[in-house]
């Protein structure tokens, strides 16, 4: 029933304000969908009481193991219809591009089945799709699939892929993110769908340093395009620039940015130690009509991201500098790496352990040896200042005669209290 | 469980929708072939292509959250202006585009009048918040988000729709210590204070094992109490992260009264100039003040003020705060610097100064 | 006995080459300490075996802790003479400054009990005098003793004190080292003679952030020169440099280096935004006829340096970034601060565990606590990026009524597993 | 263990000497009043004070370890020059100090004929290394450092005598894991390859709880043979840090056979310009070859070429490093970049290269 005359005394301060408020919005919807007058109200009550009232557990649309975010109420008896209010997370076109009709097929879809209420985006990059019960959600997934939609990642396997808008719509786009991001998708729906990972695995696809899908600090495998060969340069358009900056504006701005200092203003030329040059984007940033990466492109792969719980936060690292990503054989060899990874990690790693986590306690000498990876002083900012190696070269059978075992993640796996000690 | 759909419900593994198909045209036609971009005004620019093209975005800023009649009208919008086609932004916003830049102010119009978004959250303004779920729907938050958020945009809307940073301003908020928000410029969250309160009557809900040994330092143990398995936890140990509660409602690590938000500073993840980094603690103990949180867009704007007055073009908030000195930092905030900004978890020692070095 | 013709195939060979060689003037000595030829007879066996024969226990001269350094020959019957080969270590004049007198009555010291030889000086400072029995080492100490040298450091206590030469040959010295050398070995050389601290305790004081001293890769406690008010400059001479240099040399070579770019070249004059100096010494090294430290001077106290062993290297880092030492009360307060330390870490450090480890134990926001010392961001290169933290603001009964407890070293001290996990 | 001396020892707490009464005249007139110093040659440099004066200082090379004999040689020198005072370099150097820059050329003349002991070592030069006791004394040395030494000192012997580098390079040595060494630019260091063998019948000389407490990955465990108690290794935990071995001779970690030696790269304490910094391995596996240890002198010799030929003025080695990448680094000194380069220790992560910087 309709819940014309919502009065929330404290959500109603938030219909105010110049920002498009999502309260307001809600209570529109109220009027169409009960069970967002019932949100609300249960959203009230929270904020009353600074305190959550949802619950959650699994539900599985059958032959997918993830996708579904399930949430019962415990205020399920005053507010029946949000006693079942699940999320479907549904895998969105890469870069975030829609037709209308796209978009509102999934406005329809969203409004037949449940609450007709969607963020767009989740910040893993689904189309969230708030407010099934337990039946809709089977039907409204059915619909999706039928449509040619699909469910997203969620638990234990790999999870629905963002990228950054890419050759679409930027001047910066070192490979083809978009096409990056269906490829491994398609391929791996398998991984998304079923999941049977040690634990959750993102990847993020940035086409350059920009780093406009956030890929370093919140995935496990960010994919940032970068190039081998030296930057373009324009010297027409970097006189302009400093004639329009002046020169002290251009070297305070931007050659004296550079992190390695192999950028310099000569006159009114930029010139650069390319050799030197580690790809930041800085100075191509600040002076884009005049600067670009070079034409010998590709990607940048690096490993184990993620954001605070457990381990605190974790950065991804260097794991393979540069890897082409133009033929189909570019694409073979950087799928190879993925899934030797997969297959190194998935073995051995322990359930609830990020690969950033699992890299931490065999050490990333070992799992570079496991996933068959070549080490390069670019994954480090620079070697290990302890002497604490164990060198397989120099390893002989020495205690009582057994053989010597070098340090192995198969050694450390039953030996929970190692994981925070070290190696 | 069993869904009463026609069919019976297989894998179809349709995998990731065809972008090809929902491209604007003019993109498609210049895919990879653009060669510049400028600024217009905040929240357009355009792009400008090998071809001689030119493709003008126009940015609004969105709650992320909308229901289905504001998306259909979005969709109108993009219907009339921009060929059928519309996209979004990594943090929410909607991006509008045209080929005509006399279409860049009835478009506008057509947005605020429409839908009732600010355009603007592009270049060096303060850009659209990235969130979580929260009290809407999360089943572990200590927090909102969208109210968090809602109370900060409006409280720095002027700073959406204006350029008036030194350099892109990104922040994110969180609702619990699991932090699904981002690694940003400025970022709020929430803090618990307490250790696990067990109820010993659910134990059974969850598998004990995985309980235990989710905990990363070891705090919790296996335990028996009438008669039945349970766990106890280990105070002083314990360091109040929410993983165990994660895994089990059981473990309650929220307290209503006692969660308060703290503000970190200086997360990046773009490779610019020295790359990314992590942000900082930058202050605590705010308290979790539905539905305006007034302290917390206090605390941001004093950040903010700081960095605007002291950051040179160009610099991100925690280039500003590195190249001025923390000390510096607490003191043009009016932060107070305490012994709990001082790490004491895995990688410590990597924090403290290790040299000479010292402002006086 | 005199063994006048030492045949030694493979010591012989480092007789050759123009740096002075230790081989022949031991075989000289050989000559007058027949102890030295058995020595180089046991070297020799080393190098030839790669291996060492020496054994160490400890040997205490009666009153004091440390100060000697036992050696037992595995090879004794074969080597009668370095059957008993002690070291005994004496406290170095502060600045490792000598009076031909003083030095000479070392020389003869060492000559009449033992083999005459010494190194001047071991890595921690002291005068080592090498090659004393059971016997001749009580003789030696007493001798020493009599004409008013003293024993150095060895064992959990503190150590003997080196400093750099500071104020007595240096422009850069910004405190008296060689006084608060001084001043520290005689105040509390009953730490030094009779250990009771958990394990050794290092001061080394440099006159300025030059650490000509070594202290803070080197020591507990490094002592380090520095100034409150601006870099005095003299505009004359800076002119004169950059005459000489060119400005663009200067640039290169000295503004661009500062690691905060506080100082600018505007001209032929220095600019420097001194509130952003951290006393690196660069520009005053380089510019050392123009610039020099400020005038209002005092030290930067830092805590927890040491080498590798457990722990990996340790830098020390700042405890208490600027502290005045010029009054008796300056000291007084200096004083203070090491003693609240030493009364902390020695009721709560573990055997064997250095004062940086400790900190690493239980957290240097803890350690400020127990030590009564004010937390200050210059005690950090960033506040921390992780939300572990228990304030003590917030805790309140919780468990089973219990009161609550925070973060506390007593807690941790039974349970050694916690050394290597995160709090 | 008694004494034979006349009186029963007793402590007499004298404490460090009164450096007053041994600073040269012009020192103790001069004290804390030097305005500037001026580098005359390799070896020699002048300090200016505000009283006009000045005071000439000759550094002369020393191997450490001296005869009294040979000391009581350079004893004589500083009274025939030096007004009966000398005094020691943090780095084992000896330096005689002059008033009149006439005595300098004689001084040198004589130092050389008298010592044998070459001047330099200041400045931009190759500066003494400083060392431990190795086989001379200690007893748990796996090489030698004397020996070492003087090898390294032959081989540069035209760097310690000129000042040809970009910048002062620093250079130890150290003869067990323990690292007496000192952190430096260059750093020779023993390396083990095997957990400790323990000699089981020698288990008694020792505290047991202490020798398994000392172990920082707690991979030595109590164990009984034989009805005695002893203790086991944990072989897959060990990391043959030797720490063990400082404690307890019964748990024997080197080998004569397979010991190896690294180079090390980096360290510096100065708090100058970006302030003190660690060492980090260079390369490894270099053989520990007496009496003349070629490969090692090699090693740096590799460094030393790479360094003058690409650092800037003032850059020390891990400075130059850093600039240039260790990707670099390692094609310029040929050296090759292995799995053990990379860090496992406690800290690792923090030196994961967290960014998408590359140098390609
Ligand atoms: C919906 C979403 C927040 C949002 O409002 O956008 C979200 C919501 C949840 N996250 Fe998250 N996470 C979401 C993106 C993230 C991100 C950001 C990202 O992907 O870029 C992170 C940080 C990056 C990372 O992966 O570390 C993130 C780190 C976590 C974690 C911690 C994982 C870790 O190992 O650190 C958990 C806890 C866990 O997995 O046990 C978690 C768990 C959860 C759960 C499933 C809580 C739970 O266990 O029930 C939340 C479901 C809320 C709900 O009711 O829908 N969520 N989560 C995001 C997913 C939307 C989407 O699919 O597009
Ligand atoms: C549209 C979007 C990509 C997408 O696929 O959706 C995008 C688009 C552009 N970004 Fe971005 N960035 C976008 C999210 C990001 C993010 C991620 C985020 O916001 O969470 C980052 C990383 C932030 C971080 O480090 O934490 C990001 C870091 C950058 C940077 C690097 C700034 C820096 O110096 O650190 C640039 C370069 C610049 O500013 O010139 C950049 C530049 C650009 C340019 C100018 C690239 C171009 O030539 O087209 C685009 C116009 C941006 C503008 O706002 O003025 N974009 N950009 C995202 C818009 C988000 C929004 O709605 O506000
Ligand atoms: C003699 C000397 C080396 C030298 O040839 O100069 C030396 C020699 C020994 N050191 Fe050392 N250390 C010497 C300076 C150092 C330094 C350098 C310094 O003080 O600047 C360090 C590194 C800095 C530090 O303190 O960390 C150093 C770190 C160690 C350690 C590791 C301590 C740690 O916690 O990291 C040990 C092992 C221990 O204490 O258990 C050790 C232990 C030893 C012992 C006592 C080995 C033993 O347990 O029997 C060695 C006695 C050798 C002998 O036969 O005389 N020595 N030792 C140095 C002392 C001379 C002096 O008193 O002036
Ligand atoms: C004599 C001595 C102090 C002492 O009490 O014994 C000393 C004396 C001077 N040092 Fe030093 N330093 C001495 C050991 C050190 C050490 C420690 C060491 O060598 O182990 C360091 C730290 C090394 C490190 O970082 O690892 C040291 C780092 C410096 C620096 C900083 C260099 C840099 O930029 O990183 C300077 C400043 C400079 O070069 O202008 C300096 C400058 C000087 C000056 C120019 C200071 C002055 O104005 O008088 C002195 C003449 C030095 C020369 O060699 O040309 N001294 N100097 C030490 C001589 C050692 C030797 O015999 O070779
Ligand atoms: S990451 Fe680079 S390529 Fe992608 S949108 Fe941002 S600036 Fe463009
Ligand atoms: S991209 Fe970055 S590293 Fe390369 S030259 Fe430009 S500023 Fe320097
Ligand atoms: S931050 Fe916590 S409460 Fe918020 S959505 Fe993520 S898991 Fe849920
Ligand atoms: S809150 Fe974190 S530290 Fe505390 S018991 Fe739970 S998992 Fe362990
Ligand atoms: S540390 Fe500073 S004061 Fe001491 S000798 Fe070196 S330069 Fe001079
Ligand atoms: S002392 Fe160092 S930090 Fe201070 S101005 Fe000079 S170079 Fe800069
Ligand atoms: S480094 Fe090792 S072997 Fe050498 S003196 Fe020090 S403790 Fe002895
Ligand atoms: S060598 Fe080190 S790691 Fe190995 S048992 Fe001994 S103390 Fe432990």
């Amino acid at each position: 029933m309709p819940d014309d005359d919502l009065k929330l005394p404290l959500l109603d301060q938030l219909e105010e304000g110049p920002w498009p408020s999502f309260v307001k919005d809600l209570k529109e919807q109220a009027k169409r969908r009960p069970q967002v007058g019932q949100l609300l109200k249960q959203l009230e009550q929270s904020y009353e009481d600074h305190w959550d009232y949802w619950r959650g557990t699994a539900i599985n649309v059958p032959g997918y193991g993830g996708g579904v975010i399930a949430r019962y109420s415990d205020l399920g008896e005053r507010f029946p219809q949000v006693a079942q209010f699940h999320t479907i997370r549904v895998i969105e076109p890469p870069g975030f591009v829609y037709s209308t009709d796209a978009l509102r097929q999934l406005c329809d879809l969203s409004e037949d089945y449940g609450a007709g209420i969607m963020q767009l985006h989740g910040m893993t990059g689904d189309i969230l799709m708030l407010g099934y019960d337990n039946e809709k959600l089977m039907e409204v997934s059915e619909a999706l699939m039928e449509k040619g939609w699909d469910l997203g990642g969620s638990g234990n396997g790999m999870r629905t892929i963002p990228c950054c808008i890419g050759p679409a719509r930027c001047e910066m786009a070192c490979y083809d993110t978009l096409k990056l991001t269906k490829y491994l998708t398609d391929k791996y729906i398998g991984y998304l769908h079923r999941p049977e990972f040690p634990y959750k695995y993102k990847f993020k696809l940035s086409g350059c340093g920009n780093d406009c899908a956030n890929s370093v600090s919140r995935s496990d495998m960010p994919v940032i395009g970068t190039w081998r060969d030296d930057i373009q340069i324009d010297q027409e358009a970097v006189a302009q620039f400093v004639k329009e900056n002046g020169p002290d504006w251009a070297v305070r701005n931007v050659t004296s940015r550079c992190p390695t200092h192999c950028i310099h203003l000569s006159g009114d030329r930029i010139e650069i130690d390319n050799r030197n040059c580690v790809r930041c984007m800085h100075c191509i940033n600040v002076m884009h009509l005049a600067l670009a990466p070079g034409r010998d492109r590709g990607v940048t792969m690096l490993i184990g991201g993620k954001r605070t719980v457990r381990s605190g936060e974790m950065l991804a690292s260097v794991l393979v500098p540069f890897q082409k990503l133009e033929s189909d054989r570019d694409y073979e060899e950087f799928s190879a790496i993925v899934e030797r990874i997969w297959d190194f990690w998935g073995e051995h790693g322990n359930e609830h352990e990020r690969v950033g986590e699992f890299i931490d306690r065999i050490g990333l000498g070992a799992f570079l040896d496991g996933a068959g990876i070549v080490p390069d002083p670019q994954m480090v900012t620079n070697p290990r200042s302890n002497p604490y190696i164990k060198f397989e070269e120099y390893a002989a059978p020495r205690l009582e005669g057994e053989p010597h075992k070098t340090a192995n993640v198969l050694e450390h796996e039953p030996d929970r209290e190692e994981d925070f000690e070290g190696k | 469980m069993d869904g009463k759909g026609k069919k019976q419900l297989a894998p179809r593994d349709n995998g990731a929708p065809d972008y090809r198909k929902y491209l604007h045209p003019a993109m498609e036609r210049n895919y990879g072939r653009w060669k510049y971009h400028r600024d217009i005004r905040p929240g357009v620019f355009v792009h400008e292509s090998e071809s001689g093209e030119s493709l003008y975005t126009v940015r609004a800023g969105s709650p992320r959250m909308m229901s289905a009649p504001l998306l259909r009208r979005a969709c109108d919008i993009a219907d009339k202006f921009c060929q059928g086609k519309l996209r979004f932004t990594s943090r929410n916003n909607i991006e509008f585009q045209l080929e005509k830049e006399e279409d860049i102010q009835p478009l506008i119009d057509e947005i605020g009048r429409v839908l009732g978004f600010p355009v603007g959250g592009t270049g060096h303004s303060f850009h659209n918040i990235i969130h979580t779920q929260g009290w809407l729907h999360c089943n572990l938050p200590g927090t909102d988000a969208a109210g968090v958020v809602k109370s900060l945009m409006d409280a720095f809307y002027e700073e959406f729709t204006h350029e008036n940073f030194p350099q892109r301003v990104k922040v994110s908020t969180s609702c619990c210590t699991i932090n699904c928000g981002g690694q940003t410029d400025i970022a709020i969250n929430l803090q618990h204070h307490h250790p696990p309160v067990i109820d010993h009557n659910n134990t059974k809900l969850c598998e004990l094992p995985k309980v235990i040994s989710i905990c990363p330092v070891l705090a919790i143990r296996p335990d028996r109490l009438d008669g039945r398995n349970t766990v106890e936890v280990i105070e002083e140990k314990c360091m109040y992260c929410g993983a165990c509660h994660a895994q089990c409602p059981a473990l309650e690590i929220r307290d209503g009264e006692t969660d308060t938000l703290s503000i970190w500073v200086g997360g990046k993840s773009a490779s610019t100039r020295g790359g990314p980094s992590f942000m900082k603690l930058a202050t605590w103990g705010l308290p979790n003040n539905p539905p305006r949180w007034p302290e917390v867009a206090d605390a941001v704007r004093r950040i903010l003020k700081a960095y605007q007055a002291g950051a040179n073009p160009y610099e991100r908030v925690g280039e500003w705060i590195e190249r001025i000195g923390w000390k510096n930092f607490f003191a043009e905030t009016g932060f107070e610097f305490t012994k709990y900004h001082i790490d004491s978890y895995r990688w410590a020692r990597t924090t403290f100064n290790t040299s000479a070095h010292v402002r006086l």
